[in-house]
């Protein structure tokens, strides 16, 4: 198991010190620290790595980086299993899990390798034109559709790991940590700008990493090591190894997903497993290099054709041989070092067939020095074999580059290809950047930029290394410059040359017909074809947009690296036009995937939005009861006693607070502190009544309405001093009132002079109700407490067990109520004391539950009722309307579509029977069997079982309701399968005349 | 027009495909149309389908700037429902349900339109009830509608977290069985080839910069590729109604806003019905590819680029996985946003306006895919006779001005709460 | 329900470093905490501000001040926080003033160790770079999902005022974010 | 995600602030305003293709409301200040 007969015995950025362990389709190899999965798998000679999306073909490595498009693996196992890893992007840890996708029952014999033979039936959009006959069968057709779709699994089980977020700013981003990245880095870095260099790799260097150029005479990754020595000495200097730069966004945002722990087998002592960094960045240096380009021609999706590029990392890297005997199929220059470093490496190159006409005297050397054979004018015309690369078909070509004459087959098992460069324009175009095509690279390289940022190195076109090296320096110098530092560029170390790339292209060859031509391949991963663009052209579908999303082109996990610009050429061919009148489909986030679980960080599951607890929290907690959440608020729901349901016991409460006593925690609701001269004059302006009449020590209940003339919310207006009141907001529209008053404050009416202060933390509320509170309030306060002291809606400051309190005789219950405010920490006195206090008087705690049985008797609006479509007359408030003063949504609550007659209004409903509890939910209508669309008439808005009446009640919203109390309609709820008759009340239901909460 | 089958497929298979027809023509405009539909989305290409098929008008053109489809229609997360509460909503959605259910027949080209379920979860009481309220309006206006306890919701869901350790523990969900998805682009493709059978102009790159009114009347269009006359005009430019409308000064109750959609890499079936959150503001659907469809909350602030922002990405990311937490080593692979037209009660307005001759479709907020038979349907009436058809009678513009809004919400004149 | 349970156990939290947790969460008991508003163009309320604390009202952003034992932070224009060991009369500041007694509204975090500065920059999206924000920055922005505002007492020692019913959520979420230091809270 | 200089706190992430709508629209009289001013303060809009001036409110920063000059299509802020302000029109 030890043996990798495709390891050069030496060489390497591996440490053969280090052997690693590793599993591929349940088979042991071994490894080196320093190979990635893929490299580690050609080590060992395994070509057939992965099966096509659609026809299932045999696949092998393409790539060395993010651009690989065949080999996708499963990685890991159990609740760390994931899909769709492009074996280039791991790094190899001890005891790796992989498998291979999309296959069974095994990669070598896969089922669904029959679609290849019915691939005729399968050409793009197939199903757009069939599957439709007869319609009912279309789920089965798309249930079988479905799962030959897809490609990895997800996994099933909760993710183990955890993930972080990071928010940063700097003054120079560099994306890319290839020579011209880290040239900026170190012009940027000696500014004394805050630079940030990340690159995706486990190391920087880039392209240096996979080739044997020299700078200042030594090879290309000491000079790395060195640099990157040189910058981590840097105090302003942040490297980031292994970190993508994921997004470019709005006001020069970056996103970047650090694998914090993707390479070994677990993170360790509680690290995240990615962090996603948020850089806000003064200015950006975008060196991301570019991407070789495959050759499109018949069969060449056979395992062992692979990028030319790669195979030249491969070897240099990792020692890492793709084969015994390679054909190296180009139309530039860029090839024949890397053919040459093939050669110095032991793999046979039996040829470079190069479509250009005449070569220049640069490559001749190589070629001549390494002993290569170069055919000229010649081009691969098809691959053959099935599992493997065995041979190609060599023809050469006319003026035309019209394949003709004879054609060779050339025995190899690796055939690499080098079709030109992409620049990596992905960022720069996700900033808004214009893309240009420049002709001689036949490459898009940026043009205009619209944020801060500027492109170096081969992502903007420059594809020699002394080129990269000066743009890198210059472009991180002018990046601090604009950033505010001063430097200049720093000193280019002098390095070896490159050829220089200029394609000369032919975006498909085609196949002779005597060799009835293979399939085509532009799109490997998501099996496009040449043809498969041909039929998009010809059906109508011109737009690359089209072309993309009817042969989804470019779709993959891949999103086309290297297939969209030879999809988009052939269209262009077709469509008999330039490519830039074609043009390119939009780079969007991100660069490469990420997983979704960095990108919540840590707010997910239960922090995917915060809670809030009240001071009492524990105690409720202590006591058992459940909590409902509200809003952020977590509230106490009840406290069943042994033996008892939440619903009993909220029976017993309800019952109980009518009778004897009972307080409630009420600290969730909102309040408001309002301050200033003008504060008087504010409220005013915001509730529908007046509040000039209210004086000092008197609470109000009041309404607002929203700019439509809407009911926005309720609640009770204090006045504490002569320009200071109080008001309070439902629990749930809180932050929502406060926002909208601030705004008022802010934009509408700065001439008024109001401080405004969210003080609902600052004060904790405990309601006491029942005909027994005033006697346990009593025994807690000095304070006098009687009906002319402290009336029906007046105010007092008390001492409760030597703690200051905010007194409001106040009532939600319709009993003889107050509520009790103070400073959060003397919750628990205050409570305690009552509780103690009232035991003659059998005080009870009571949850939310027994609250809302006893609001619903007392016909108090809540949340179902103010719906935001409901009106203030129609939820019965219009008797307070001021016609005396103006107030926000006055006008326009006075437009016909809200004074119709038949608008809703709140009623009571009992269940004639007196016995079923009415359905939640129902609708109220004529007729249950009515044919539909059936007419509703109203809506069950809240509804209880009342211990206090002995049967079940309900408030709902109906049609022109207040004048149709005594009728009898029907509560369906269909969806449940209830339907109870009953008959419409006034809304109050306990004590209409209030004289309880006045005794 | 070419007929696309199983039959055809074979033959054609034979000759390699060679002998395809164009799904649709690409033509130069003509000087005159009697209408002019201004958006080649989903909405303009089945008003001009409907204008030909049921209305018997052809000389027809529906200019589109950009490439017909490449709109929201082309980007949107493809969910299909008739669940609303408010009957105007109810009635019409659920019309356009009907025609989704035979489109795939009528268009003669599969739009794959998936009635897998839609699940609208509820985590609170409120929430039971407020959605329980809503399945028997629709019940009663004769959709269909049926409430799933949570180990039913689990049963149709099976990743999903039904715990009660969860911060919104799931406690039931409203499923309509009939809803579904479709295949976003088909649509737009199955329509422009319908309808350019029957003799409709598709413009592609042809960009309306003005509105041309005489004497209070509609007479042409300026357009990129030069002026266009026409006896009546209509909108179907979704985002742009606003801008559109200023072309004829007119203000409008529309912003315009960023939604962003995302989708995960592609994996093996793992989710097969549609899963959306209120709680959240999140929905979620594997297409057939392979793909979790996902999207959320609008960016929240005005804007016509089609561009969104990380925030709220993080946002709808994070509600997933909360709902699946083993969703959370998936991969997002591409994200992108739309530009909506967000009303002031969140319901649509398709009417004719003040302008003779001049009538707009737009206001579609979230969810105006599901709508586009329904929407062409009503539209094409409302411009062939000039009044507006039964279902849309409510969708009219001055519905604000008199308090008749459409507010399922209930959220008020906002733009952005619906 | 989301579970509480794990929040204000006092212990050490994560990673295990040979040089002790990373972060240290101290609650602050015991402080008097005053919202102060006023118009600063109005004499006055800054004179009488003045007077009540022995020290000019900061007026820049992100400013504060501190000396007799009060520290005032800048919250917004015309907006202050004063924070001191001991009780403020609040109509000390005139009657142009409004003033509220937040001080059991609000939690207050003592954040302290190595890592403070990188624990903050998982949740805060404010420049917390030591250049930027130093001994003697306040700023009243957000952590995680939280409004809060942070207070920098010294390189790297930082007070987090947090509205109170948030407490649990915020311990919470500390111990999470702070897990790959190494953190620890300490008793109440 | 944007950056919005607060002219209060300085600049800030957009994360800070919660969108506040249309700074055009305006509020018509509280004692004067007819039916039709206020439809159109509540319902229309311009909502044009290019600068739009909004309000923000810096809900986790000093709590005002700001008004911001802003590019809808590329996004790019031109100034911001005070609601009452009059912002620059970016052309320099
Ligand atoms: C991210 C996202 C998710 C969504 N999810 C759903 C969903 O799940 N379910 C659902 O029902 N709805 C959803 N929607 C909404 C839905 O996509 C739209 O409401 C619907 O597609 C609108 O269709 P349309 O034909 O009106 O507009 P579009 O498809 O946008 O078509 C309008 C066309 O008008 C063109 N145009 C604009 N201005 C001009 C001009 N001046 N001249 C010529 N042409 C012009 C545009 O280029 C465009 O092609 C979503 C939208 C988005 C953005
Ligand atoms: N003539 C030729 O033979 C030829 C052609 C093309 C390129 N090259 C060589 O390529 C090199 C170009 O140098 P360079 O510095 O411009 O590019 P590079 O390719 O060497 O380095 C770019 C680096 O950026 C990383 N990267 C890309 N996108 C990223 C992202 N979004 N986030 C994080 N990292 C990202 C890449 O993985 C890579 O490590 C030179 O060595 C040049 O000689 C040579
Ligand atoms: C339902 C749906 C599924 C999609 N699936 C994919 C996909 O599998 N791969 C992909 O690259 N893009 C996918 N996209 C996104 C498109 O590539 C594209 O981003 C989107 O249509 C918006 O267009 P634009 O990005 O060109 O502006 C999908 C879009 C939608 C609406
Ligand atoms: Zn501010």
């Amino acid at each position: 198991m030890n043996h990798q007969p495709f390891r050069k015995p030496t060489g390497g950025n591996i440490d053969r010190s280090q052997p690693l362990t590793f599993t591929f389709d349940g088979k042991v190899y071994q490894g080196y620290s320093g190979d990635t999965l893929a490299s580690a798998l050609m080590a060992n000679g395994v070509k057939l790595l992965a099966r096509s999306f659609k026809y299932h073909r045999p696949r092998g490595l393409t790539g060395y980086g993010v651009e690989e498009s065949n080999v996708l693996v499963q990685l890991r196992t159990g609740a760390r299993s994931e899909p769709n890893i492009p074996a280039t992007q791991v790094e190899l840890y001890e005891g790796l899990v992989a498998e291979s996708q999309n296959r069974w029952p095994s990669l070598h014999f896969d089922i669904g390798a029959v679609n290849s033979k019915l691939s005729g039936l399968f050409p793009s959009g197939f199903y757009y034109k069939t599957f439709m006959w007869p319609a009912k069968f279309w789920p089965f057709y798309e249930h079988a559709i479905r799962h030959i779709a897809g490609m990895g699994k997800s996994p099933t089980l909760e993710d183990p790991d955890s993930y972080a977020h990071n928010y940063r700013h700097c003054d120079v981003l560099i994306a890319g940590g290839g020579p011209a990245g880290l040239m900026a880095a170190l012009s940027a870095g000696q500014s004394g700008a805050r630079v940030i260099l990340c690159d995706e790799n486990a190391d920087f260097g880039g392209m240096l990493r996979g080739r044997r150029d020299t700078i200042r005479g030594k090879p290309g990754p000491e000079w790395v090591a060195d640099t990157a020595a040189r910058l981590a000495a840097m105090k302003n200097v942040r490297l980031l190894r292994r970190t993508t730069a994921a997004g470019y966004y709005d006001h020069n945002l970056i996103v970047l997903d650090e694998r914090v722990a993707d390479h070994k087998a677990t993170p360790e002592n509680h690290e995240p497993r990615h962090r996603i960094w948020h850089v806000r960045a003064k200015e950006v240096v975008l060196a991301t290099g570019s991407i070789e380009r495959p050759l499109v021609f018949a069969d060449n999706d056979r395992p062992g054709v692979m990028l030319t590029s790669a195979a030249q990392a491969y070897a240099n890297a990792h020692g890492a041989l793709a084969g015994r005997r390679a054909v190296i199929f180009t139309n530039n220059a860029s090839a024949y070092a890397a053919a040459a470093d093939l050669k110095a490496a032991g793999i046979e190159v039996q040829a470079i067939v190069d479509l250009r006409d005449s070569l220049e005297a640069p490559e001749l050397k190589i070629a001549a020095n390494a002993n290569i054979g170069v055919l000229n004018r010649h081009v691969v015309v098809a691959a053959h074999g099935a599992k493997s690369v065995h041979s190609v078909t060599v023809m050469p070509v006319d003026s035309n580059t019209t394949p003709v004459g004879e054609a060779q087959e050339i025995l190899c098992d690796v055939v690499c290809l080098s079709g030109g460069w992409t620049p990596s324009v992905h960022l720069f175009s996700q900033s808004r950047g214009k893309l240009c095509y420049d002709e001689t690279l036949s490459a898009f390289v940026p043009d205009k930029s619209f944020q801060r940022e500027r492109s170096a190195g081969a992502c903007q076109g420059a594809f020699q290394l002394d080129a990269c090296l000066h743009e890198g320096a210059k472009a991180g110098a002018q990046a601090a410059v604009a950033a505010g530092f001063a430097t200049t560029a720093a000193d280019v170390p002098r390095c070896s040359a490159d050829a220089v790339v200029k394609p000369r292209l032919l975006w498909a060859i085609p196949a002779p017909d005597h060799l009835h031509g293979g399939k085509q391949f532009v799109d490997l991963q998501n099996d496009v074809t040449a043809a498969d663009v041909g039929l998009a052209y010809q059906e109508g579908y011109h737009s690359v947009e089209h072309l993309k999303r009817y042969t989804t082109l470019g779709m993959g996990t891949d999103q086309g690296r290297t297939s969209n610009v030879n999809g988009l050429a052939i269209m262009a061919g077709h469509r008999a036009e330039a490519i830039t009148a074609v043009g390119t489909t939009t780079f969007r986030q991100p660069f490469t995937p990420i997983p979704m679980g960095a990108v919540a960080g840590l707010n997910a599951h239960d922090h995917v939005a915060p809670v809030r607890t009240t001071p009492l929290h524990h105690w409720h907690e202590s006591l058992g009861s459940p909590f409902a959440p509200t809003g952020q608020w977590l509230r106490a729901q009840g406290y069943p006693k042994d033996g008892e349901t939440l619903e009993q016991a909220t029976m017993r409460e309800a019952k109980h607070v009518r009778e004897k006593v009972g307080i409630v925690d009420v600290s969730t609701l909102g309040k408001i502190d309002v301050q200033g001269p003008d504060a008087l004059e504010f409220l005013n302006r915001v509730y529908i009544n007046s509040f000039s009449n209210l004086a000092v020590g008197k609470c109000r209940y009041g309404v607002m309405l929203r700019e439509d003339g809407l009911v926005d919310d309720d609640g009770v207006v204090t006045r504490l001093a002569e320009n200071r009141y109080m008001i309070t907001t439902t629990t749930t529209h809180a932050s929502a009132v406060m926002n909208r008053l601030e705004y008022l404050l802010d934009v509408d009416w700065p001439s008024l002079n109001v401080h405004l202060l969210s003080v609902t933390d600052d004060w904790s509320g405990i309601a006491i109700a029942g005909p027994h509170s005033r006697t346990v309030l009593t025994k807690v306060t000095s304070a006098d407490l009687s009906n002319s002291a402290v009336p029906f809606m007046g105010y007092a400051e008390i001492d409760i067990d030597g703690v200051p309190v905010r007194l409001f005789r106040i009532s939600f219950s319709g009993e003889l109520a107050y509520e009790i405010n103070m400073a959060p920490n003397a919750t628990r006195t205050v409570w305690d004391a009552l509780l103690k206090a009232g035991a003659n008087q059998e005080i009870i705690p009571y949850g939310l539950e027994a609250m809302n049985v006893l609001r619903i008797e007392k016909g108090h609006v809540v949340g179902g009722e103010l719906n935001g479509r409901t009106t203030a007359d129609g939820l019965g408030f219009g008797k307070m309307i001021s016609t005396k003063k103006a107030f926000v949504g006055k006008v326009p609550a006075r437009r016909a579509g809200l004074t119709r007659d038949d608008i809703h209004q709140l009623v009571g409903l009992v269940p004639t029977d007196e016995k079923t509890r009415i359905p939640r939910g129902a609708q109220l209508i004529a007729d249950p069997k009515a044919t539909k669309p059936v007419a509703m008439q109203g809506e069950v808005t809240s509804q209880c079982m009342s211990p206090n009446l002995g049967h079940p009640i309900a408030l709902a919203l109906l049609n022109g309701g207040r004048a149709r109390h005594g009728e009898t309609l029907k509560a369906h709820s269909p969806i449940t399968g209830q339907t109870v008759t009953v008959t419409v009340t006034n809304p109050i239901f306990i004590d209409p005349q209030g004289e309880r909460l006045r005794g | 027009m070419q007929k696309y089958s199983i039959f055809s497929l074979a033959r054609n298979a034979l000759t390699s495909h060679k002998n395809w027809g164009e799904a649709w023509r690409n033509p130069d405009p003509k000087q005159e149309y009697d209408v002019i539909i201004i958006g080649a989305g989903g909405h303009g290409l089945a008003t001009a389908y409907y204008l030909a098929k049921n209305h018997g008008i052809t000389n027809v053109a529906v200019l589109e700037k950009g490439y017909l489809g490449g709109g929201n229609t082309g980007r949107n997360t493809t969910i299909v429902r008739a669940n609303y509460l408010l009957p105007e909503n109810e009635l019409f959605y659920e019309h356009s349900l009907k025609l989704w259910e035979g489109l795939s027949q009528d268009l003669n080209f599969n739009v794959m339109f998936s009635q897998r379920g839609v699940i609208n979860l509820a985590h609170t009481d409120a929430q039971v009830d407020a959605h329980q309220r809503r399945g028997n309006a629709m019940i009663l206006n004769g959709a269909d509608g049926v409430w799933l306890n949570k180990h039913e919701v689990k049963a149709r869901a099976p990743l999903l977290d039904i715990s009660d350790r969860a911060r919104f523990p799931i406690k039931g969900g409203l499923l309509q069985p009939r809803a579904g998805t479709a295949r976003h682009d088909a649509v737009a493709w199955g329509f422009a080839r319908g309808a350019d059978a029957r003799g409709v102009d598709i413009i592609q790159n042809c960009e309306v910069t003005g509105i041309d009114i005489e004497n209070g009347g509609v007479v042409g269009v300026q357009t990129s590729r030069g002026a266009i006359k026409a006896k009546k005009i209509g909108t179907a430019v979704a985002g742009h109604t606003g801008h559109i409308a200023a072309m004829a000064e007119m203000r409008l109750p529309i912003e315009s806003h960023v939604l962003q959609a995302m989708v995960s890499e592609p994996v093996k079936p793992c989710l097969d019905t549609v899963v959306t959150s209120g709680a959240t503001h999140t929905y979620i659907s594997q297409s057939d590819k392979g793909e979790l469809v996902m999207g959320g909350d609008l960016d929240l602030y005005n804007s016509y680029a089609q561009r969104g922002n990380f925030p709220r990405i993080e946002e709808v990311v994070a509600s997933v996985i909360s709902m699946f937490p083993a969703f959370s080593r998936l991969r997002l692979m591409r994200t992108w946003g739309g530009v909506m037209d967000m009303s002031m009660d969140g319901s649509p307005i398709i009417t004719k306006t003040d302008i003779n001759g001049f009538y707009i479709n737009g206001g579609w907020c979230y969810g105006g895919f599901k709508a586009t038979p329904g929407s062409g349907w009503v539209y094409a009436h409302t411009i062939a006779n000039d009044t507006p058809h039964k279902l849309n009678e409510g969708f009219a513009l001055n519905r604000f001005e008199h308090g008749y809004m459409i507010d399922e919400e209930g959220s008020g004149a906002t733009p952005n709460a619906h | 329900m989301v579970d509480l349970t794990l929040s204000l156990a006092p212990g050490t939290y994560g990673a295990e470093n040979r040089e002790g947790p990373g972060v240290t969460v101290s609650q602050r008991h015991g402080l008097h905490i005053l919202h102060l508003a006023g118009d600063l163009s109005d004499t006055d309320f800054p004179t009488a501000a003045r007077h009540a604390l022995g020290l000019p009202l900061p007026q820049l952003a992100g400013e504060t001040r501190d000396g007799h034992g009060v520290r005032v932070l800048w919250l917004a224009p015309n907006r202050w926080l004063v924070v001191s060991g001991h009780k403020l009369e609040t109509d000390a500041f005139g009657e142009k003033a409004s003033v509220n007694d937040v001080g059991q509204g609000r939690s207050v975090l003592r954040l302290s160790g190595r890592s403070v500065r990188d624990l903050l920059c998982k949740g805060c999206p404010i420049d917390l770079d030591p250049q930027s924000f130093s001994a003697g920055h306040a700023a009243a922005t957000l952590l995680g999902h939280l409004n809060v505002v942070i207070d920098c007492i010294a390189d790297d020692v930082f007070d987090l005022y947090v509205t109170r019913s948030f407490d649990h959520f915020i311990h919470d979420w500390l111990v999470r974010a702070g897990k790959e230091f190494g953190v620890r809270i300490s008793a109440a | 995600m944007l950056e919005i200089n607060c002219p209060y706190c300085g600049k800030r992430a957009q994360k800070e602030f919660t969108y506040a709508g249309d700074a055009g629209a305006e509020r018509p009289n509280l004692e004067t305003g007819t039916n039709q001013d206020w439809f159109e303060f509540v319902y229309l809009r311009n909502n044009p293709r290019g600068l739009h001036d909004e309000l923000w409110h810096h809900s986790a920063g000093c709590r005002r409301l700001i008004k911001v000059r802003r590019d809808v299509v590329t996004h790019e802020i031109i100034d911001t200040g005070a609601p009452s302000d009059s912002l620059s029109t970016g052309a320099s």
